[in-house]
């Protein structure tokens, strides 16, 4: 079955490959490597915090002088910086991380289906994602620099920008025909190519995830795509769909026929990037369920509420865009509508990671690494979520809204959430991937130290945001309130930096265990689904045998089997 | 006037709608608190409970938890509770209930890359004629110099308003999207270029603060900010005076 | 295809009389035009700049004294200051000297000095910065290119090379963070070129004998041409008044 | 390829369909969504701007005529890829040719004539960049027209290329497997009547409304 595929050349084999499992190893390795480079970036801009005006160490020198004065940032620079850090952290590394790369090596062998439903929409999808991964780096050598007006790119700064934000929305119209390429292959491989008797409700709850995502980034994207149409238009074209008439920009009224509506971007854009944060936490949550389950040995509590909390999500999600946009200036009644569904959707979030938490009652908890990871989500996802409440009422929101109160509360739920989910998987799936499994000790120490510098830096951005400091700000000293809470600033930059040091262990840990002649069992954790029923690693087509499912996901300890598990692919225990 | 102090929690408030969004931003820091201890007091104890070891087991039958479902139930209870009785009348009163009488201050805020400007109507209480089409480098209110109105208009760099008045603000940008934030007086509105956004807010103690933006206007972002001086009415007055005495109308 | 072949002479004639500039003789240069520029009619109204509320450092530069624009200065006899007065046409076909130095722009007390300038085609403009507080130099070239550039407090220097002639209208360049500074710089291919002071007047000296199409430029006013001949070791004077329409 | 992926031909027995036109179905959702934005942005967009700024087509200077043709070129195209398509199914190879290759011409008569469209309006000086009054307050009726319609003929070229390439290329499919080629001349067509459908909703509101 494999023998052909093994004769193809080098070319077609790893880089043009068809293969769903090397689309899912290119996509993560690409993912994080963007995700290291994003992580970077933010660490030049925690120099310029710490330390406003004084030169960077080592890098400054390096840098030209439109950049940098003497070593010390420029605050375009600054906002160069911030503007990528978002856009590449969101765009091009966690959600190729966990939808291309988890979704792409998982997905089909928890299924059981030889590969995805397309095979070269996926390989596809992957390049139009590199493509797009290029045109963003490119853009930091142009005259002008990266883009500078922010992720989120509101009209009219955006459209006034220098080309870096040409090259942005081009980039962006890429990633985002690579999402939904992506997105399509998903759903019609979870739709149609399940093993038999792999019935909706036996999925494990990570195909779920993957399921309500996929249909998430299929319908939020586009409209994203119309407004990096439309904002192209604005700026290639003269057209003026984001720009009212009579705006005067240095003194000058600009050349533009006018008539539009800045407000339409932001309506736009927050219609894609709210369903988006779903994106980017769901599959996290589907990791989180499949290690915890694996690793308390018993059943998921509450597997069927936390799957119609999942759809419930995915749906409303569609319907909170406007709480981004309470302070533009909207009617009282837009307010209370959007106020009513924040709240509604919080609801589900609750059942979600209140059955995590109660599913480890009456189990027998291992402390594994991937483990470890998924009970520090818990509380971190619990903290981001919370901290939410808030931020989704207009009243509060007064106060709150665009300080460091909003970059910890989303930071909390994309990085000690979302990686650390990540983590999870990548310490989960490892031995299926390589057959050997990482070094426990090195992972002990990447969690403890990750755990701690994570909070080290969100959590100090809720008390400045409560003293009222804004964010995006290149010298927030020049306030008042912002000089009171520098102490709190300077130990985020630390913790930052010593956070990018704790990953050390596991870039180490992660080549070195590759290398290792000692090979993993077929099955190390002992887990009950079907990825777990091919060969490690799974070869071209996966399954040396059809698979057949014969039960739920997560039957662990189920009384009167001989073993503490019963994998969904054995008929019988005995 | 005495320094406001500033600290790790808020800061201090001197607006009268103030203390509605403080405490509404105190209980649920709290209520968030009681469901973030519970929550970890429980995982805490299951961890250590149900660790595995020699001759401990997991349970296969899922737990009756009832008390899940009460979680839940609360948890939406309490956040209607919040938005009924706390978010949605505090928002309308605040968006909606603009004074009337008491003889409020008017203003106009022009914000524009990367400063802040108050035009107010001077002694007349009238505003100039203000247009798009005269906007320059030395005209940055916008001021038609023709207008009658606007020859003892007031237009500076520091915002000026008196303790115990409402203040109406009618805010408008003219290049990108700023937005007027003033940590003190819990206010943060979006300035949208092509739109008149009218606020209202009114201080209940005297200070100098700060104005600043809050959206990201470009590299000189950081820079946009202004002197914010809550004054008593004689001081006010005072100033006005000043201003108007300042203005050099036979200047040129 | 006969306007192509027209097209194409037209190339090699612009290219051949590029080739062609002589080396600047300066015996030849003995005529000279000279003259002031009138202002008449009344004032416009300004506001003084408030710089107090925004950045108190600026303020401090100038005692708390509140600075007038520079946009319109008559000056006390009457004429109208910083007016750009150039050759527009009739001095072309040399190759002058380069002076020696950057064209230099200061930024003291969050204003520019000086307000309006002249500088040579390949020049470099030097913009200086003797503020405790952060500039940026945003020019806006229509002809050269664009630059924004950040100069913090006590930084150097920031240099830029003007490539392009750019002389009617100047570029335009403006500090972002402090919107009332505002400054114009012309570019101009020769060295016939001047700024009107503070008493209005303005000298073209060393130019060679010819005919001469002279411009005058003003931020609010905009331009006026004259034409003058002139011969060999003579000076005419001109005039010109202000503002062009009422 | 060794690795057999199921549902490619035959259609699954829950879904009743195959990968394929499913997976057309789904990129059709995400079509909609795209142009729903696009939809709603105009509708955004006009009832911002003042009754009398917003241009009737005929206003506007489009020609009415001219777009009905049009629409109706199109709507034939769309007849004849379902007889394109029956005549697969009647196995009946020439007359599918005859009826795709119309399709195909069909489809660059409509490009030809939005392209004079084009030129007309460029002749007049009117670009996506102008405003309509050109003086006051304008609207962005210009800008909706030429970006809306531009999409719609970029998609309408994405067709024409696919189309093409299944009638000298995929075609070949026929020897080997007659079903497989049916199913993606079926899949092309679904893509087809999407570009119509949209063309159908541009018309009316662009020279109509």
């Amino acid at each position: 079955m494999s023998d052909e595929h093994s004769d193809l050349g080098f070319l077609r084999k790893y880089v043009f490959s068809t293969d769903h499992k090397t689309i899912g190893i290119q996509y993560g390795i690409t993912a994080l490597v963007f995700l290291f480079f994003g992580f970077s970036l933010m660490m030049m801009m925690r120099w310029q915090l710490a330390y406003p005006g004084s030169a960077i160490p080592i890098i400054g020198g390096l840098l030209p002088d439109t950049l940098v004065d003497r070593g010390a940032m420029l605050p375009d620079f600054y906002n160069q910086l911030g503007a990528m850090h978002g856009t590449i952290m969101v765009f091009m590394g966690i959600v190729p991380l966990a939808v291309g790369a988890f979704g792409n090596y998982v997905v089909p062998l928890q299924i059981g289906a030889p590969d995805m439903a397309f095979p070269r929409l996926n390989m596809m999808s992957y390049q139009a994602f590199v493509i797009g991964g290029i045109v963003m780096l490119a853009s930091f050598f142009l005259p002008g620099g990266a883009a500078s007006s922010g992720w989120t790119s509101y009209a009219p700064l955006a459209v006034t920008a220098t080309t870096g934000q040409t090259f942005w929305l081009i980039g962006m119209i890429f990633l985002i025909a690579s999402s939904l390429l992506g997105a399509l292959n998903f759903i019609v491989t979870i739709l149609h190519i399940r093993a038999e008797g792999l019935t909706f409700f036996r999925l494990p709850f990570f195909v779920w995830s993957q399921l309500v995502t996929a249909f998430l980034l299929l319908l939020a994207f586009p409209p994203l795509q119309a407004a990096a149409i439309f904002q192209l238009m604005d700026r290639l074209a003269g057209t003026s769909f984001f720009l009212p008439s009579g705006l005067v920009v240095g003194g000058e009224q600009i050349v533009a026929a006018g008539g539009g509506s800045p407000l339409l971007w932001q309506h736009l854009f927050w219609f894609l990037a709210h369903p988006e944060v779903y994106v980017l936490i769901l599959p996290g949550m589907g990791i989180i369920a499949e290690v915890i389950a694996n690793n308390t040995r018993k059943p998921l509590w509450g597997y069927r509420p936390m799957v119609y909390s999942l759809l419930v999500l995915g749906f409303l999600s569609f319907g909170v865009w406007a709480h981004h946009m309470y302070m533009t200036g909207m009617g009282t009644t837009m307010s209370t509508f959007f106020q009513i569904t924040t709240m509604i959707i919080s609801i589900p979030s609750v059942i979600i990671l209140t059955c995590l938490v109660i599913s480890l009652w009456g189990a027998s908890i291992r402390f594994s690494v991937a483990m470890l990871f998924a009970l520090a989500f818990l509380p971190m996802f619990g903290i981001g979520g919370l901290t939410g409440l808030p931020l989704g009422l207009a009243a509060p929101d007064a106060h709150l809204h665009d300080t460091y109160y909003v970059i910890g509360h989303f930071h909390y739920v994309v990085a000690p959430g979302t990686i650390f989910a990540m983590f999870a998987g990548i310490y989960y799936w490892y031995p299926k991937a390589t057959g050997r499994t990482l070094n426990v000790t090195l992972g002990k120490v990447h969690f403890w130290l990750s755990f701690i510098f994570m909070n080290g830096v969100f959590m100090p951005m809720m008390f400045e945001g409560m003293a009222g400091v804004s964010r995006r700000l290149f010298d927030p000293t020049i306030y008042d309130h912002g000089a009171a809470v520098h102490g709190l600033t300077v130990m985020t930059s630390w913790s930052a930096w010593c956070l990018a040091a704790a990953q050390i262990p596991f870039i180490i840990n992660f080549f070195w265990s590759m290398r290792k002649t000692e090979r993993a069992e077929e099955n190390p954790w002992q887990a009950t689904t079907l990825e777990w029923a091919t060969p490690t690693p799974p070869p071209h087509g996966n399954f040396t045998e059809t698979p057949v499912v014969y039960r739920g996901p997560y039957e662990y300890s189920v009384p009167g089997a001989d073993r503490d598990f019963s994998p969904q692919y054995v008929k019988q225990e005995a | 006037m005495n320094e406001p102090e500033y600290g790790w929690w808020l800061p201090p408030n001197v607006s009268v709608q103030g203390d509605d969004i403080d405490t509404m931003i105190n209980v649920i820091h709290w209520f968030m608190l009681a469901l973030f201890v519970g929550w970890g007091a429980f995982m805490v104890f299951c961890l250590v409970r149900f660790r595995e070891r020699p001759g401990h087991v997991a349970v296969y039958k899922p737990i009756k938890a009832g008390f899940s479902k009460w979680l839940e139930v609360g948890v939406a209870v309490a956040e209607a509770v919040i938005l009924a009785f706390f978010a949605m009348p505090v928002w309308a009163k605040i968006k909606n209930d603009f004074p009337t009488q008491d003889n409020p201050v008017v203003i106009r805020v022009v914000a524009e890359q990367f400063k802040w400007l108050f035009h107010y109507p001077g002694q007349d209480g009238k505003f100039g004629r203000t247009g798009v089409e005269f906007y320059a480098d030395d005209n940055p209110a916008g001021l038609d110099f023709d207008d009658e109105d606007g020859f003892d208009d007031i237009t500076v760099r520091g915002l000026h308003f008196p303790v115990g008045r409402p203040v109406i603000a009618r805010l408008t940008a003219k290049d990108v999207i700023h937005s007027f934030k003033m940590p003190v007086m819990r206010i943060t509105q979006d300035l949208i270029p092509g739109m008149e956004i009218p606020i209202w807010f009114e201080a209940k103690s005297t200070g100098k603060f700060q104005v600043g933006c809050a959206q990201l206007c470009g590299l000189g972002h950081y820079e946009m900010k202004a002197d914010l001086i809550i004054e008593s009415p004689e001081d006010y007055q005072r100033w006005l005076d000043e201003e108007h005495a300042a203005l050099g109308l036979d200047d040129y | 295809m006969r306007l192509f072949l027209v097209l194409i002479s037209l190339f090699f004639l612009a290219a051949a009389s590029g080739a062609e500039d002589k080396p600047w003789n300066p015996a030849l240069g003995t005529a000279k035009v000279t003259g002031s520029v009138k202002f008449e009619g009344k004032a416009p109204r300004m506001r003084r700049i408030d710089m107090a509320g925004a950045d108190a450092k600026c303020a401090e530069m100038h005692g708390g004294e509140r600075q007038k624009p520079e946009t319109v200065i008559i000056n006390e006899n009457g004429t109208l200051r910083n007016v750009f007065v150039w050759v527009k046409t009739g001095a072309e076909g040399w190759k002058f000297p380069m002076p020696e130095g950057d064209a230099l722009l200061d930024q003291k007390g969050c204003m520019y000095t000086p307000h309006v300038q002249g500088m040579r085609q390949g020049q470099s403009l030097s913009v200086k910065t003797s503020d405790p507080t952060a500039h940026n130099v945003h020019g806006f070239g229509k002809k050269n290119r664009s630059f924004n550039r950040s100069q913090p407090a006590g930084a150097s220097n920031v240099a830029i090379r003007m490539r392009r002639d750019e002389a009617s209208p100047p570029m335009k360049v403006k500090c972002d963070i402090h919107p009332w500074m505002n400054s114009f710089v012309a570019v101009v291919p020769h060295p016939y070129f001047a700024v009107t002071g503070p008493d209005g007047s303005f000298e073209l000296p060393n130019l060679p004998p010819g005919t001469y199409t002279i411009e005058a430029w003003h931020e609010k006013y905009d331009v006026m041409e004259q034409t003058v001949t002139i011969g060999d070791g003579e000076t005419q004077t001109l005039e010109f008044t202000y503002p062009t329409k009422s | 390829m060794s690795v057999v992926i199921p549902y490619q031909v035959e259609p699954h027995p829950v879904t009743g369909v195959t990968s394929g036109k499913l997976g057309i179905w789904l990129f059709l959702a995400s079509e909609v969504m795209l142009f729903g934005a696009l939809f709603s942005s105009y509708v955004l967009l006009r009832v911002g701007a003042a009754v009398e700024n917003w241009p009737t087509g005929v206003e506007a200077g489009l020609n009415v005529p001219i777009g009905t043709a049009n629409t109706l070129v199109l709507i034939t195209s769309s007849i004849t890829m379902v007889m394109a398509w029956a005549s697969l199914k009647m196995d009946n190879l020439a007359a599918f040719r005859r009826y795709f290759g119309t399709t195909i011409a069909l489809g660059l008569v409509f490009l030809v004539v939005k392209a004079f469209e084009y030129s007309d309006k460029f002749g007049h000086h009117i670009f996506p960049a102008t405003g309509w009054p050109e003086a006051g307050d304008p609207s962005v009726f210009y800008g909706l027209y030429f970006t809306l319609t531009g999409l719609h003929a970029l998609h309408v070229i994405l067709g024409i290329l696919v189309n093409l390439w299944l009638l000298f290329f995929g075609v070949a499919l026929w020897k080997t497997d007659k079903e497989r080629l049916t199913g993606r001349i079926e899949i092309a067509g679904l893509y087809w009547h999407f570009v119509d459908l949209v063309w159908i909703f541009l018309f009316p509101t662009l020279y109509l409304l």
